[in-house]
């Protein structure tokens, strides 16, 4: 069992400016079932759009997304229910996405019986073990959003995921949106959770060092675009692609006080999606870009078995 | 958007009104002719029965009917009224201009007072001032414009001797000071209707901007705070007083037909009322869609204002 | 942080607002009287001429009056009153049922039919309220049930606004992706998880379209359109007071009265709800 | 060396219930220092910060205290005597490059409401303006004057505050989290920009954020804010390399790192109570692992020692 996105495009037209959006250019990945995929990237390189199409909400320009073989990302009408909860979503923020007018207990009840995943006689049991399970006492289950915290919020979030008894969780920036000291705690929890219930995770993030706690294989993404792929160990720990080396250095560690290097910073700002210079996107923010990087766009190639990496200059 | 998409746009509006009055006032009353006519039908002979409905153009099926009127309008022929037998079109051009002045005095009126007490009340919110400034835009908005003329008129009118609308209507050409008297009162009234929203839109826009982040920038950098108040807050706050402005121009107009009614002046509104207690089919259809062009075009200027006050909007 | 159960919440703040509970006092008091005349329990019948009473100032026997014809203006004006709140209730009843029908399904498929509703809401958008249930109520008739669905077409756009906005902000929270990811059916996302999240403004709309209503029916019979003599209307009442203020100014101020205090009633209670149904103002806590 | 900006003992409440926000802080700022001030939500480093020059939103209000600024005491300057300082001699910037910058008015104007607003001897003032637009990396000064901010990206819209706030040079810049809405490339330009100006004009700077990373590489003394109180202050090296707060230390052993364990994070349970809750015991006594009895009946004050203080019981690495 595994996940497999084969050379998924995502093209949103937007009408007022009479563009073209490529959200996602041909992207391939693939994810073994019990790993952890890290996605990272700055704002409009198109992963959360990728989470949007492996949970089924949108469908994809071009390509495909499979889950041990059948199709998750369009929508086939008779398979819409298993297909939904394969694949389940964790967002951002806590506080936009629970219903505010929904008990907790009542928001995780509903998962159960409109997918009739127990019977009736069942259901507040199970509601109570599934709140146990993210760390919440059985008495808050009439509170309503507005009365938890953040964290807790999240807790509730993840157990309504996990309601829907899914093997892939699709975690965008889960632990962004909390206060720093409860992060992690849910972290462990996310830890715990796939130990427990032989999840399937991918993990997306602008945050290099959740994603580096977390992740078994970490792909880099620029403008729609996956400029690296490999362990996380060869990722970051040997970076090829000048974007990920600039993304590495960009982070403030608080383990390496005056560590960061001023001097030689990454210039220049994020191009528009909808007017993507010519050749590799990133070249005009390039320390070593030559002339052949301003007309083709650079293809994923291997720099060792399992590390990919699309910039022909560092491989030579 | 750009001009051309605008334009469409505004034409899809105008096709659909006019199938909107078109239904409304053709389709739904049934036979025009009887209705018009009413019981006087019986004393039509046929031929002339058959004259009527081919000048009126209902012997034809219901789309060639449209496409006729519309063809009559677009060229400029709105039709005969049926009690005078003058153009309609005649009658309208004086009547457009007697609701056009209206429909401007009551808007600067409903501007000027709408924007002070809105921000006489928001300078401090929860003050007795500004329960003040609610209270009058509670009173306004609650009373309704006929009994505000109404009491008007049999104030001025007994007690101090003055109604200068007891006398025939002057245009601004013919007596601009006895015009501007005939019009104070009835501006006055569409302008305190048209007040209380815009008050209340200057209030709640004001207070909400007084929060913005912006507001604290320009206090940040040392502007003076009467300075921040015009440049930074009222500034900002002048897009939603601008839609609702636009908004209230719809109701001036309507408002138009009872105040003209009260006040004896010869402007659309009172042009409508007639035609329909006349029953003059012809004359209120193509009234109601002068009317609507009217409020279009307002809406376009509104937006064109709109465009100038936000930068943001291309 | 709070224990309670947050549902009631709204209830409890409304009656802390002073003119909340003010402007439901006002309306309250209207719906009783109109109730009391729609019973025929008023002191006298408002159809009842006594000429050689006519034109009485308020006294204990006509609290408010009488006018040309000696009746009783206190009974007609609460006749009106009940008149003009039955045409309120039904034309704004039509109008946001058919309204929030519209705007919610055609701000939550978009598409064509979005698109039509809008244009749609937008040409009715086009004309001054007035005038246009003018038009209608010319077309339709006199009666009470013809003035209110002149008036119900009128203030329909109204609620396709108000319910579209709002739906267009939900559809896109994460709460309503989220269980479109769980697979929920759309019947159900649109009833349990959007409808209850847009029904603040949409009360809100109700409360203040009843008393634009009101005002609406009381012009049109003022214009001689809708509500015809010898029935009474509180817009005719003042039509005809028009003749008789200048000597006898009860036949013009106890009708008008009735008009302004349910119009300020309604309208304080829409911004009472509005404060206590909406989470942001009062969110101190 | 004197003290170019003291507060004493502030403290915050929302005027309406009087809950406090922030509870009884104290601080210095000495000339050419860069100050950073770290906690979560919630625990009222940004509340301290808009305090200094009066920018307190809508209800709530300063209860005591005193803020000094070169020795006078800014809660009891007059109105205007205030004004004459923001802008000039401290100026700020703040969280959110989108909202933070009028919509309405064109970019120019508003840097040239700045020199309006405040007595100087700039003569060239348009050329004075196109230079601090240049000094902070646009590239097209003059085009940059006649826009509106819309037209600009988050990263460029806080290069435009940041110009803004030094074009009279100020002694003090007040930095509310500059950086947290931006990508992490880009904040690492607007930290190289500023970490650069700063040393130019060997200007004080107060860094307010949540991001330890970043107070680790820009400042030279930390404020630690726990639940509306400073619980610790040291140098950099202090405060990352040996700190005493038990809150300090478990924040720190929380975050994930390069070389660390990736299997399990050190957690704190719990989550941060309301300033309010917890006036008089230590805040952070109910998550605390150090926790003993007198720390959830005593509140614990701000002892100094050297160049660091903490408000503990028990600090880490001292002999009881």
């Amino acid at each position: 069992m595994s996940l497999s996105i084969n050379n998924v495009t995502k093209r949103y037209r937007i009408r007022a400016r009479k563009s073209v959006v490529n959200a996602l250019n041909g992207i391939t990945l693939s994810v073994e079932k019990g790993r952890t995929l890290g996605i990272v990237g700055e704002s409009g390189c198109g992963k959360s759009t990728l989470a949007r199409l492996i949970v089924g909400l949108e469908p994809p320009t071009e390509g495909s997304l499979l889950w041990s073989g059948s199709p998750l990302g369009q929508g086939v009408k008779n398979t819409f229910r298993s297909r939904h909860s394969k694949t389940q979503l964790v967002f951002q923020d806590p506080y936009s996405s629970l219903n505010p007018r929904q008990t907790i207990g009542a928001c995780i009840a509903e998962v159960l019986k409109t997918h009739k995943l127990r019977g009736d006689a069942e259901i507040s049991a199970r509601v109570i073990e599934l709140l146990a399970v993210v760390g919440i006492a059985a008495d808050m289950q009439t509170r309503f959003p507005h009365q938890l915290s953040g964290g807790q919020r999240q807790r509730v979030a993840i157990a309504r995921a996990l309601a829907a008894e899914p093997e892939l969780l699709v975690l965008d920036e889960p632990v962004s949106a909390l206060d720093v000291s409860v992060r992690a705690d849910v972290m462990n929890l996310l830890v715990d959770l796939k130990n427990k219930f032989n999840l399937t995770y991918i993990f997306i993030s602008h945050d290099l060092s959740m994603v580096r706690h977390i992740s078994d294989e970490i792909a880099v993404m620029y403008l729609g675009r996956i400029v690296e792929y490999g362990t996380w160990d060869e990722v970051l720990n040997n970076p090829k692609h000048p974007y990920t080396k600039a993304l590495i250095e960009s982070i403030p560690e608080h383990t390496n006080v005056r560590g960061i290097d001023f001097e030689n910073v990454l210039e220049g700002e994020v191009p528009d999606p909808a007017n993507l210079p010519q050749g590799c996107a990133f070249h005009q923010r390039c320390p070593l870009a030559v002339e052949s990087c301003k007309l083709k766009v650079p293809e994923l190639l291997n720099a060792t078995k399992s590390h990919l990496v699309a910039c022909p200059e560092v491989l030579k | 958007m750009g001009f051309l998409k605008r334009l469409a746009s505004v034409l899809t509006t105008l096709f659909g009104i006019s199938v909107f009055v078109f239904v409304v006032l053709r389709v739904i009353p049934g036979d025009t002719i009887t209705s018009s006519l009413g019981i006087e039908t019986g004393v039509l002979t046929p031929e002339q029965i058959d004259t009527l409905r081919a000048y009126y153009g209902i012997d034809k099926p219901l789309v060639g009917q449209y496409l006729s009127w519309m063809a009559s309008f677009l060229s400029g022929d709105l039709g005969f009224s049926y009690s005078t037998g003058a153009p309609v079109w005649d009658l309208t051009k004086s009547a457009l201009l007697v609701t056009m002045q209206l429909a401007l005095f009551g808007t600067i009126l409903g501007v000027l007072i709408g924007i002070s007490i809105g921000m006489f009340s928001a300078r401090k919110p929860g003050s007795a001032r500004d329960f003040l400034g609610q209270f009058f835009g509670l009173l306004a908005l609650a009373i309704p414009g006929f009994v505000l003329s109404t009491t008007i008129v049999t104030v001025m009118a007994n007690k101090f001797q003055y109604f200068p609308n007891g006398y025939e209507y002057m245009t601004p050409f013919e007596d601009l000071s006895m015009n501007l008297q005939q019009m104070l009162f009835p501006s006055l009234v569409l302008g305190i209707a048209v007040a209380a929203p815009i008050m209340r839109t200057t209030r709640s826009a004001l207070l909400e901007t007084v929060d913005k982040d912006f507001v604290r920038t320009a206090y940040g950098k040392g502007v003076k705070p009467r300075i921040v108040r015009l440049r930074h807050v009222l500034r900002n706050s002048l897009i939603p007083i601008v839609t609702m402005t636009g908004i209230q121009f719809g109701y001036l107009l309507g408002g138009a037909v009872i105040v003209e009614k009260i006040f004896a002046l010869p402007g659309m509104g009172r042009q409508i009322l007639d035609a329909i207690n006349k029953r003059e089919y012809a004359t209120v259809q193509s009234s109601i869609m002068v009317f609507a062009i009217l409020f279009v075009t307002i809406n376009l200027i509104t937006d064109w204002v709109y465009r100038k006050v936000d930068p943001r909007i291309k | 942080m709070k224990t309670s159960t947050g549902r009631r919440d709204w209830v409890h703040y409304y009656f802390k607002s002073t003119s909340g509970v003010i402007g439901l006092f006002l309306v309250l008091v209207m719906v009783i009287l109109s109730i009391v005349s729609a019973l025929n329990l008023a002191p006298i019948d408002p159809l009842e001429q006594n000429p050689i009473d006519a034109l009485q100032g308020p006294s204990g026997t006509y609290w408010f009056g009488t006018d040309q014809f000696g009746r009783d203006i206190f009974s007609r004006s609460i006749d009106g009153m009940s008149r003009s709140l039955s045409v309120a209730l039904l034309s704004v009843g039509l109008a946001a049922v058919v309204g929030v029908f519209l705007g919610v399904v055609g701000g939550f498929f978009g598409g064509w039919l979005d698109n039509l509703v809008v244009r749609a809401s937008d040409v009715i958008f086009a004309f001054p309220a007035i005038l246009l249930a003018l038009a209608i109520v010319n077309s339709l008739g006199n009666s009470w049930i013809d003035t209110s669905i002149a008036i119900a077409i009128v203030y329909t756009p109204i609620f396709i606004r108000v319910a579209r906005g709002p739906v267009l902000t939900v559809k896109e929270m994460d709460y309503v992706k989220s269980v479109r990811v769980l697979g929920f059916s759309t019947p159900r996302i649109l009833i349990r998880h959007v409808m209850p999240n847009v029904l603040a403004p949409i009360v809100v709309q109700i409360a203040l379209s009843l008393s634009w209503a009101i005002l609406t029916e009381s012009g049109l019979s003022f214009l001689g359109l809708g509500t015809q003599p010898p029935d009474a209307s509180l817009g005719l009442m003042v039509s005809e007071a028009q003749a008789l203020a200048s000597f006898a100014w009860w036949t013009l101020a106890f009708p008008s009265l009735f008009i302004t205090v349910v119009v300020v009633g309604l309208n304080l209670v829409g911004d009472g709800l509005r404060d206590a149904l909406d989470p942001a103002r009062r969110s101190s806590g | 060396m004197t003290n170019l900006l003291e507060i004493k003992n502030l403290s915050v409440v929302i005027s309406e219930d009087k809950r406090v926000l922030v509870n009884d802080v104290s601080f210095e700022i000495k000339p050419g220092e860069a100050v950073g001030v770290v906690g979560e939500s919630g625990s009222g480093k940004t509340l301290s910060a808009l305090s200094i020059l009066g920018l307190l939103a809508r209800g709530l209000k300063i209860e005591s205290g005193e803020i000094r600024f070169k020795g006078a005491d800014l809660l009891k300057s007059s109105a205007e005597d205030l004004r004459s300082i923001r802008g000039k001699e401290i100026a700020m910037i703040y969280q959110d490059p989108m909202t933070a910058l009028n919509p309405v008015m064109k970019i120019g104007e508003q840097l040239q409401e700045v020199l309006d607003s405040h007595q100087h001897q700039i003569t060239d003032q348009k050329t004075h303006i196109l230079n601090g637009l240049a000094a902070v990396g646009i590239a097209d000064p003059n085009r940059a004057f006649d826009s509106y901010p819309h037209e600009f990206s988050g990263g460029m819209r806080q290069r435009v505050m940041i110009a803004m706030s030094l074009l009279l040079s100020p002694e003090l810049l007040i930095a509310d989290e500059p950086t947290t809405a931006l990508d992490v490339t880009i904040q690492r330009q607007i930290l190289a920009l500023v970490a650069k100006e700063r040393k130019r004009r060997n200007m004080s700077m107060l860094w307010i954020t949540h991001d330890l990373g970043v107070v680790a590489n820009l400042v030279d003394r930390v404020i630690v804010m726990y639940a509306g109180r400073v619980v610790e202050t040291g140098t950099v090296d202090e405060i990352f390399k040996a700190p005493k707060h038990p809150y300090t230390a478990g924040l720190l052993a929380s975050l994930p790192a390069a070389g660390r364990d990736r299997e399990r994070l050190e957690s704190i349970p719990g989550v941060p109570p309301k300033p309010w809750q917890v006036l008089n015991t230590c805040a952070f006594a109910p998550r605390c692992k150090e926790a003993r009895d007198i720390c959830s009946s005593h509140r614990p004050e701000l002892t100094s020692n050297e160049s660091s203080s903490v408000a503990c019981f028990f600090p880490l690495g001292v002999k009881q």
